[in-house]
């Protein structure tokens, strides 16, 4: 039996190693995604002040610190029976979809960018974020970092900090807008309408018209067949602040439609001796070991699993988009997991529509953001779409509002045996008589990027590559061969 | 001329910190042309390899984000000291344990026994845990999760420190000018932010009256604040009198405290202590029961004092740490 | 900093220390810390030789730090400070251990003293590498006196001070000057009376150039400190000038009536009036107070003295000493307490007084209601001891012999009125007893009681009941007259004064001393002195005596040209103060304040008001308050020496 | 320029008295007529209200005064005659000989070691022996040895020599003169203090005649750390603890035929000796016999309040009519008669402390107007209290009158400043 390992891969909830084991005819037989990752902040949550909890779940994600930020203070509405008032909630979700815009622009351009902007075969050296300046003209990638800086700024006024946010309290935020905040977010928010139309074009000009592209999206080797999972309005629309959550059937079909309350009645997390991180799955459906199907409780999160779990996006532009995209890939659900670039482009036009829909509302010039919680604190469960998919936090308290037990469901965990899936898929697809195809590291990457933008978002703003390096080994264990990939 | 080897890592960091760098926007650009990154996982070629083929001391300076959790963490960063002239905690965490510092509060198998066994949704009967060593069709291996936390300075020796949770990039900026600049501070200096308490570029310190006296003490979602009057006075737990200044005091001017994430001043020994020794110095209290009372108000002093900087503290936590 | 180069000595102090602590075994120990380049011992190290040793090692060894392991530093700190000063070092670098009290006293275990010895000498060598220079802060004394008050102790006060040569400004909120004690009447043990007593000191600081007398004048604020105060007084009018010629003609046309407080209500007064017997006041005054300003007075004066606009007057002053001599209040029994209020049969004693004063409300004639009353009961102890529910704790101290005093003064007049002392504890002290001695033999009937007498007012008779403790049974006694000893209680304005001069209280109100027993007439404020009884309750004698005792205090101040205060005091490093205000609020002497330049905020000490009580440095959150030679840095070096194992 | 003046009498009003004419740049002269400063305090061990430990507030006075450049201070001195008058007193003061060179002596204490005669030690009332060159007291001001001539076996029977051997530095001198030195004082003030009035004129209560009958000073000495028993409360007799201490006040005071007048603070000394008789034994009744309880100054009615309740110490008001001695037990019958019922009663203790009333010392060479009890009279009580009868003569503490620290550290103030005024020309 051999042995490959790929350590580390980048970052997911910290390090990631790959391990393909061979059997003695050199085929891949298996393929295993360690994360060697844990903090223990459910358990360090116990004793902290529960109002604290929107400053210390960010520190679990620095890249998407935004989204523990608004379920954790969601969950504390919750947990002290408060209803913040309207124009609170407005701000709240303004501020989160700007977040969304900002963060997968950021992954759009510069992570996934490379890739598709510049091409899946273009000379490494030319696959970074300078080769996608080259490609789309300067004054195009001074506008995606001018757009973003804007974005980042506008949510730094609002929210206290960009990394960390601290406004969200239960019962609303911090303090009111003001009138000068105000002012430029309705300008930003137009000027994010039209970077949102620029960036579908630009998606739909260099992806979508290049045949070599879609193909590789249909690809089999990224296509799995699991439930999908993502929060919807009372249209089955997809909203990243708020809603029921939904899930549907690899085969397209409703399967659940739950409160967030009932989280548990729905989920369960599955553990691995090899790995720290945990695997959720349907408990209904019960966990089957890593296969997909309908039989198997694995489901996927992110921004297509979003798209497959709703019927439709809520504002017109991104509607449109999203009945373009389904029927170009022959309806739903959409099961290759490359299909998430596109679903995060749809979702940047819904981002920035509810983003302008919110800044223009009059209800956020209000100074009524907050109502003072009455009740004493017990249970509370708060939910959000982050990102990279659903984020669930769950407090329990004693009277004094002192947390006595937390669970956190991130959403890359959601996606966690989906990855493990793609990793295995990839592995035994290509490795096969002792050959090792050296597009293994490609497909890696690529299946990677697809689901996890939070992961690797800063990865491609310098010059360089996902850093995989591949360890082969003999029957006997001994080292034959080293492949590095940079 | 050769540029200037530079190489960045992260232990148990949530990432903050390097998103952080990148939010230096057009000015990483600058970063890129003046040193040349040798190791940097998340962004750049990763090779372990190549850092150990590296001479000793070659890389001018690493920046090490991310407390040290797991044994791979003290592997790596002990690597890059050999290999480094300079090291800078960069960051929170790695300066004194950050907020996943509070983790010393529980001892490694608590937390493994509730991560993997009790919390509410996890389904694991045979009580399934993840091991250092375990054999499937080969032996897979995990980096042990060490029993605590530890900061940087407590594993391998540092010579600068860059604080903040995270640090900002104009706090960034500064310390890396310094750095280049070679025209170093002495070692142990703190890069970048102020030498002053934060107190001291926050927009509401004048608003202070002659004497601050609480008479009580409210957690931020007891009160409607003022935003244009001095937090402290408001009767809230603002640790900017405790806090390292150079943030611009982002969270006040959000009217929420700050809560002190750019840690202790060069001449404070123990930022918790002295936080604690300062805010309960103006309470205006004087009767046990008093003292009782305010207690009941603040049941989690830790959380609240000691929330950066636990495993570098006097206390370090429930679990001993020994310190360098 | 230079490297330390530490000299350390160590002391037998005879066989104090050395017959518990191998001495030698601390020296070699001494030798091998670290930056110790000498070490020696002696068996006197305060002595002569011992003492030029170490003037020696300075100079040979070019010692730049000294460590003496010897007595506790109160005992010879300052000896040792000037022998590092003769040989040219700065004092502060010196650092004892003190292996004598802390160690060679209270220990018996010789091996386990010397390892303790070792110890301290340990930390005292790991704080001396630290020590900094410092310099002692002084300033220059302003020599002006302010006294408040104008009773007796601060008449005396004020006489004795200039006539050491120093100006003084008597401050008196009242509109003439004399206090309680010109209300006396007959004092014991003399002819005089109190108005005598009180009438020639304030001749004597009429006359004297040295003391400005400002009355009707209120403290309003004092700023500053020990030998430099700014004071800020408000002179309130009188409405009547110089020109007054006393004919008195105003008063029958004044309109208003109110209780005469000089006879303790026992008259009435008009709103313009006299403020004590004519011999001693100069003019008429209006109190404003009452004034309905009808001008009635205005129209009638022949001589035009009065002047109903006249207006208060700001008044400021810069002083190096304050004097509090701003006395007491009798206590006021409320109504109905022993039948107070109740029966213009009841009386305090100090109403009594005043009826047996020639120049009282009934020219010295005890009569009431125009009789002369044939039996008297004096109920002791009224408003203290806890005797009602009013009342004070503590003992009056001059009540007893007081009233033996009245006693014997009605004896002289009235031999055959009824007496009856009824009393808890006769405290006649010292030679007073000789008053008790004498009504004993006056045939004056004392009775004790257990609990507070009743006393029951039917119609125009008046009866005291107790539990008399001797006889063990209930009695009661018909009189016709009951005068109640009412004891002394804090001045109503003491609360103001105390928060003005920043000077601290007892539990019962009265200002307290520095030290009870060895410093009665000093403030815990530095330049700030106590005379009389704004202390405790003191008779005249023991007030005008404390008056003086305060002036020898103040003098003693305001001789030295510099005041000098050790440098040990707390300091603030500007360059990393945030302004954050924490050491304001803290600071119990208001010594630090906050400075705003170009509008940040840094906080700053005033040294002449810092004690150097260290609660700045404690609390500062960002350290840049240090307690100087107490900094946290060389308090860490001291706890790494103690915790460190060699 | 001032002149100077002259204190004599170096207990804390003396003390007092001298520091604050030094501090307003005043030339003192201190001058005590035994070996140290420290008077009468230096022999307390507690003081009231506030428990001080009297060294420790005494000491550091002590050493200011020795420290201090405008006091000269002359101890185991004495005033042998003074003429002139008010600013121009003329002053001659006799220093007796200590045989020890003050210059020389470090108070090593080898001498003291080393000699072999034992004497009596009176700091500690005689309760135990000191040697014949010897510190009074540990804490002394000057730390000088002294010879006690009468004791010393070298001046006795012309050998020994032994300290001079000892002395490491040369400091013996057997051939010491005393000292004749002039002064020219502008004034004078008297603080010499008190003696305790010898309880045996009082012959009921048995001092001298029963062994476990004490004087309150000779208790304050049993109870100190630095007394003939190392603060051990045990009795004469049989050096047992005692179970029950009975406190008898007005011993020698306000008797008419002994002292009519009352001697102001042993009330609250015999508290205080209760308290402290209380926390040292723990298991002791104390009980004291008084007439009325005099606790009139600050704190004191608290304090007595405190013994009442916190210390359970009982109060019997009523003056013993005798006491005697149980053979068997040394242990004391005290007869008295019960206020309430009159009846007669006899209560037994296992030892007896009397507070004996107290008598002024006055200098020899100043003849003092007296009263007729005997106490100095003053000029003016009122306008000028602390002022003799002789211009420009102060008297303060016991000896102008009994009276507690508190009013004697008062009193040394106000003679301070009026013979500072004499002192540069002013009155």
């Amino acid at each position: 039996m051999r042995e490959v390992i790929i350590n580390p891969i980048t970052r997911l909830e910290g390090h990631g190693k790959i391990v393909v084991v061979l059997d003695d005819a050199g085929n891949c037989i298996k393929a295993y995604l360690q994360v060697p990752e844990l903090r223990g902040f459910e358990k360090f949550a116990v004793g902290r002040h529960a109002e604290d909890m929107p400053q210390i779940t960010p520190r679990i994600c620095g890249v998407c610190p935004m989204a523990h930020h608004m379920a954790s203070t969601k969950t504390l509405d919750d947990l002290y029976k408060v209803d913040p008032p309207e124009p609170a909630k407005k701000i709240r979700e303004m501020v989160y979809n700007i977040f969304m815009l900002e963060d997968h622009a950021l992954h759009f351009y510069i992570l996934a960018g490379p890739d598709f902007i510049v091409g899946p075969k273009a000379p490494k050296t030319e696959r970074n974020v300078i080769g996608v300046i080259k490609k789309v003209g300067n004054e195009v990638a001074l506008k995606i970092i001018g757009m973003r800086k804007k974005l980042r700024k506008l949510n730094e006024t609002i929210a206290g900090k960009v990394i960390h946010p601290v406004f969200g309290l239960p019962g609303g935020i911090s303090r009111p807008l003001s009138k000068e905040v105000v002012e430029e977010a309705r300008k930003i928010s137009d000027e994010a309408i039209e970077f949102a139309e620029f960036t579908y074009k630009i998606f739909k000009d260099i992806v979508l018209k290049n045949e070599e592209y879609v193909n590789l999206i249909t690809s089999e080797a990224y296509t799995h067949r699991t439930y999908y999972m993502g929060l919807v309005d009372d249209k089955n629309r997809v909203n990243f602040y708020d809603g029921k959550i939904r899930v549907v059937s690899p085969r397209g079909l409703e399967y659940a439609k739950f409160d967030v309350h009932q989280y548990l009645d729905y989920i369960a997390e599955h553990v691995e001796p090899w790995t720290y991180i945990k695997f959720p799955y349907l408990k209904k459906v019960g966990w089957r070991g890593f296969i997909d199907g309908e039989d198997s409780g694995i489901m996927s999160v992110a921004p297509l699993a979003r798209l497959n779990a709703a019927e439709g996006m809520a504002t017109p532009r991104a509607q449109e988009a999203y009945e373009e995209m389904y029927s170009m890939l022959g309806g739903k659900p959409v099961h290759h997991t490359l299909a998430n670039h596109w679903a995060r482009v749809i979702e940047i036009i819904y981002a920035a529509e509810r983003f302008r829909e919110l800044a223009y509302d009059p209800d956020i010039e209000s100074r009524d953001v907050r109502k003072i919680p009455t009740a004493i604190p017990d249970v509370g469960v708060g939910v959000v779409e982050a990102p990279r998919g659903t984020l669930i936090h769950h407090y329990e308290t004693d009277e004094r509002g002192v947390i006595k037990k937390a669970n956190l469901l991130v959403a890359t965990q959601h996606n966690a045996a989906r990855i493990a899936l793609s990793v295995d898929k990839a592995a035994r697809s290509l490795i096969k008589g002792g050959v090792i195809d050296e597009g293994l590291l490609n497909m890696v990457e690529m299946a990677f990027r697809a689901y996890d933008p939070c992961h690797a978002c800063g990865t491609h703003t310098l010059p360089g590559n996902l850093p995989i390096k591949i360890y082969i080994y003999n029957t006997e264990g001994q080292l034959i061969k080293t492949i590095e990939r940079f | 001329m050769e540029k200037p080897k530079m190489a960045l890592y992260w232990c148990a960091s949530c990432g903050g910190c390097e998103e952080a760098v990148v939010d230096l926007a057009e000015k990483i650009l600058d970063v890129i042309n003046l040193v040349d990154i040798v190791f940097w996982p998340v962004a750049v070629d990763f090779k372990i390899d190549d850092v150990e083929k590296l001479p000793d001391g070659s890389i001018v300076a690493s920046l090490i984000n991310g407390g040290v959790r797991l044994s791979e963490h003290e592997h790596v960063v002990k690597l890059l000291r050999r290999k480094s002239k300079i090291v800078v905690a960069y960051g929170a965490c790695s300066s004194w344990g950050g907020i996943p510092g509070l983790a010393n509060l529980y001892d490694k198998e608590e937390i493994l026994k509730y991560v993997y066994g009790d919390a509410p949704s996890v389904d694991n009967p045979g009580g399934v845990r993840p091991r250092e060593k375990h054999v499937e069709e080969v032996e897979l291996e995990l980096p042990s999760f060490l029993p605590r936390l530890l900061p940087l300075d407590v594993v391998i020796d540092v010579d600068y420190y860059i604080p903040g949770c995270p640090p900002t990039p104009e706090v960034t900026w500064k310390a890396l000018e310094i750095l280049l600049s070679g025209n170093l501070p002495p070692k142990g200096s703190v890069l970048g932010a102020s030498d002053r308490a934060l107190c001291y570029e926050c927009p509401l310190n004048n608003t202070k009256p002659d004497k601050i006296l609480l008479k009580d003490i409210k957690r931020p979602h007891q009160v409607i604040v003022d935003p244009e009057k001095c937090l402290l006075t408001q009767e809230l737990i603002c640790l900017g009198p405790v806090t390292r200044g150079g943030c611009g005091a982002l969270c006040i001017k959000a009217a929420m405290p700050c809560t002190g994430c750019f840690g202790s001043l060069d001449e404070v020994i123990d930022y918790g202590g002295k936080a604690v020794s300062y805010f309960a110095s103006i309470l205006d209290y004087y009767t046990e029961e008093d003292v009782e009372r305010i207690l009941d108000r603040l049941p989690d002093p830790m959380g609240v004092f000691y929330r950066y900087t636990l495993p570098a503290s006097r206390l370090r936590g429930k679990i001993k740490t020994t310190m360098r | 900093m230079e490297q330390p180069r530490i000299g350390v000595y160590i002391c037998h102090c005879g066989v104090n220390i050395a017959g518990t602590v191998n001495v030698r075994e601390v020296v070699e120990y001494a030798k091998n810390l670290p930056n110790v380049v000498e070490a020696k011992d002696y068996v006197f190290m305060c002595s002569a030789p011992g003492q030029e040793i170490i003037r020696e090692d300075i100079k040979k060894c070019q010692l730049n730090r000294v460590v003496v392991a010897a007595c506790s530093p109160t005992m010879h700190e300052h000896t040792f400070r000037t022998v590092l000063a003769e040989a040219g070092l700065n004092p502060y670098l010196l650092e004892m251990a003190n292996i004598r009290e802390h160690c060679s006293w209270v220990h018996t275990d010789k091996v386990a003293a010397t390892e303790k010895a070792k110890k301290l000498v340990e930390i005292a060598v790991a704080k001396a590498s630290t020590l900094e220079p410092l310099e002692e802060i002084e300033f220059k004394v302003n020599e002006n006196l302010l006294i408040v008050g104008g009773g007796v102790a601060g008449m005396t006060a004020a006489l004795d001070s200039a006539r050491r040569g120093f100006r003084v400004y008597l401050v008196e909120k009242k509109p003439i000057l004399g206090g309680n004690t010109a209300r006396l009447g007959r004092l014991a043990g003399t002819d005089m009376r109190g108005v005598d007593v009180a009438g020639s000191m304030i001749e004597y600081v009429k006359r004297n150039g040295m003391i400005t007398t400002l009355t009707n004048t209120e403290l309003v604020s004092v700023d500053g400190s020990v030998g430099n105060f700014k004071v800020t007084l408000l002179k309130k009018p009188t409405y009547v000038n110089e020109k007054c010629t006393k004919c008195g003609e105003c008063v029958k046309v004044c309109p208003v009536e109110v209780p005469n407080e000089y006879e303790f209500g026992l008259t009435k007064r008009k709103a313009i009036y006299l403020p004590s017997p004519a011999s001693y006041a100069s003019t008429y005054v209006i109190d404003g107070e009452n004034c309905t300003k009808c001008g009635e007075c205005v129209k009638i004066c022949p001589v035009n003295a009065i002047n109903l606009e006249e207006e208060s007057e700001r008044i400021e002053i810069y002083v190096g000493a304050v004097i509090a001599a701003c006395g007491y209040d009798p206590y006021e029994p409320s109504v109905g307490e022993y039948g107070y209020g109740l029966s213009n049969k009841v009386i305090t004693l100090f109403q009594l007084n005043r009826l047996l004063d020639p120049e009282g409300p009934t020219n010295g004639e005890l009569k009431i209601d125009g009789f002369v009353p044939r039996s008297i009961a004096f109920i002791m102890c009224v408003g203290s001891l806890n005797t009602t529910p009013n009342s004070y704790p503590y003992c009056s101290r001059m009540c007893c012999s007081s009233t033996l005093k009245d006693i014997l003064l009605l004896k002289e007049k009235y031999p055959n009125i009824d007496v009856y002392v009824i009393y808890k504890d006769m405290r006649t002290y010292g030679r007073d007893e000789q008053l008790y001695l004498t009504a004993c033999e006056k045939f004056v009937k004392f009775a004790r009681f257990r609990e507070a007498p009743k006393v029951s007012v039917t119609g125009e008779s008046l009866e005291v009941t107790f539990f008399e403790e001797t006889l063990g049974e209930e009695i009661s006694i018909p009189v016709d007259l009951v005068v109640l000893a009412v004891g002394m209680k804090p001045p109503k304005d003491v609360e103001k004064i105390r928060t003005i001069l920043k000077v601290g209280c007892g539990p019962e109100g009265f200002l307290k001393e520095a030290h009870l027993k060895l410093r009665p007439v000093e403030a815990v404020t530095d330049g700030v002195y106590l005379a009389g009884a704004v202390t405790g309750p003191k008779n005249v004698v023991e007030s005008i005596t404390s008056g003086s005792a305060a002036a020898s205090k103040a003098v003693g101040l305001l001789c030295r040209e510099k005041v000098r205060i050790e440098p040990t005091i707390a300091s603030i490093r500007e360059e990393l103060c945030s302004g954050c205000g924490i050491c304001v609020s803290v600071c119990p002497y208001g010594a630090i304040i906050i400075q705003i330049k170009e509008n940040t905020r840094s906080a700053k000490v005033e040294p002449a008001l810092c004690k150097g009580c260290g609660v700045c440095a404690a609390s500062c959150p960002s350290g840049a308050a240090q307690q100087l030679k107490y900094k946290d840095i060389q308090l860490k070096a001291q706890i790494l020496a103690a915790t460190y194992k060699r | 320029m001032s002149k100077p003046v002259l204190v004599i009498g170096g207990g804390i009003a003396g003390i007092q008295a001298a520091l604050d004419l030094a501090d307003q740049g005043i030339q003192v002269y201190l001058v005590e007529k035994s070996p140290s400063i420290g008077g009468r305090m230096a022999q307390l061990d507690k003081t009231f209200p506030t428990l001080d430990c009297a060294s420790c507030i005494l000491t550091p006075k002590m050493v200011s005064v020795a420290r201090h450049n405008n006091i000269k201070l002359l101890t185991y001195s004495e005033v042998i005659e003074v003429s002139g008058r008010a600013g121009d007193f003329n002053v001659k003061i006799l220093k007796k000989p200590r045989y020890v060179e003050e210059e020389n002596c470090i108070g090593c204490g080898e001498c003291v070691a080393k000699c072999p005669s034992r004497v009596p030690d009176e700091f500690n009332l005689k309760m135990s022996n000191r040697k014949a060159i010897y510190f009074p007291f540990p804490q002394a001001v000057p730390l000088k040895a002294t010879i006690d001539k009468e004791h010393c076996l070298f001046f006795t029977k012309g050998v020994c020599r032994v300290c001079e051997r000892f002395c490491p530095t040369k400091a013996i001198n057997f051939e010491q003169q005393p000292k004749t030195i002039e002064l020219n004082v502008a004034a004078i003030i008297i603080a010499t203090g008190y003696d305790l009035i010898d309880p045996s004129l009082a012959p009921l209560y048995g001092y001298g005649k029963y062994q476990n009958v004490y004087t309150s000073l000779e208790f304050e000495r049993l109870v100190s750390s630095t007394g003939p028993t190392n603060g051990e409360i045990i009795r004469r007799s049989d050096g047992k603890h005692p179970k029950s201490i009975a406190f008898i006040q007005c011993v020698c005071s306000r008797d008419v035929k002994i002292n009519p007048n009352c001697s102001a603070f042993c009330c609250m000394a015999s508290v205080k000796e209760a308290i402290l008789a209380k926390e040292h034994l723990g298991d002791v009744d104390c009980t004291i016999f008084y007439m009325d309880l005099r606790a009139f100054g600050k704190g004191y009615q608290e304090f007595y309040k405190r013994a009442m309740e916190e210390f359970n110490i009982k109060f019997i008001k009523a003056k013993p009519a005798k006491i005697e001695e149980k053979p068997e037990t040394k242990n004391l019958l005290i007869t008295y008669e019960e206020q309430v019922t009159g009846v007669k009663r006899v209560l037994e203790v296992d030892m007896v402390v009397l507070a004996v009333g107290v008598k002024p010392v006055y200098p020899e060479a100043i003849s003092l107007e007296k009263n007729e009890d005997g106490w100095v009279k003053l000029r003016n009580p009122y306008l000028d209290p602390v002022s003799t009868s002789i211009e420009g003569v102060y008297i303060i503490g016991v000896a102008a009158g009994a009276k507690d620290i508190p009013d004697s550290v008062t009193q040394a103030g106000a003679a301070a400043v009026k013979a500072s005024i004499l002192a540069w020309g002013g009155g």
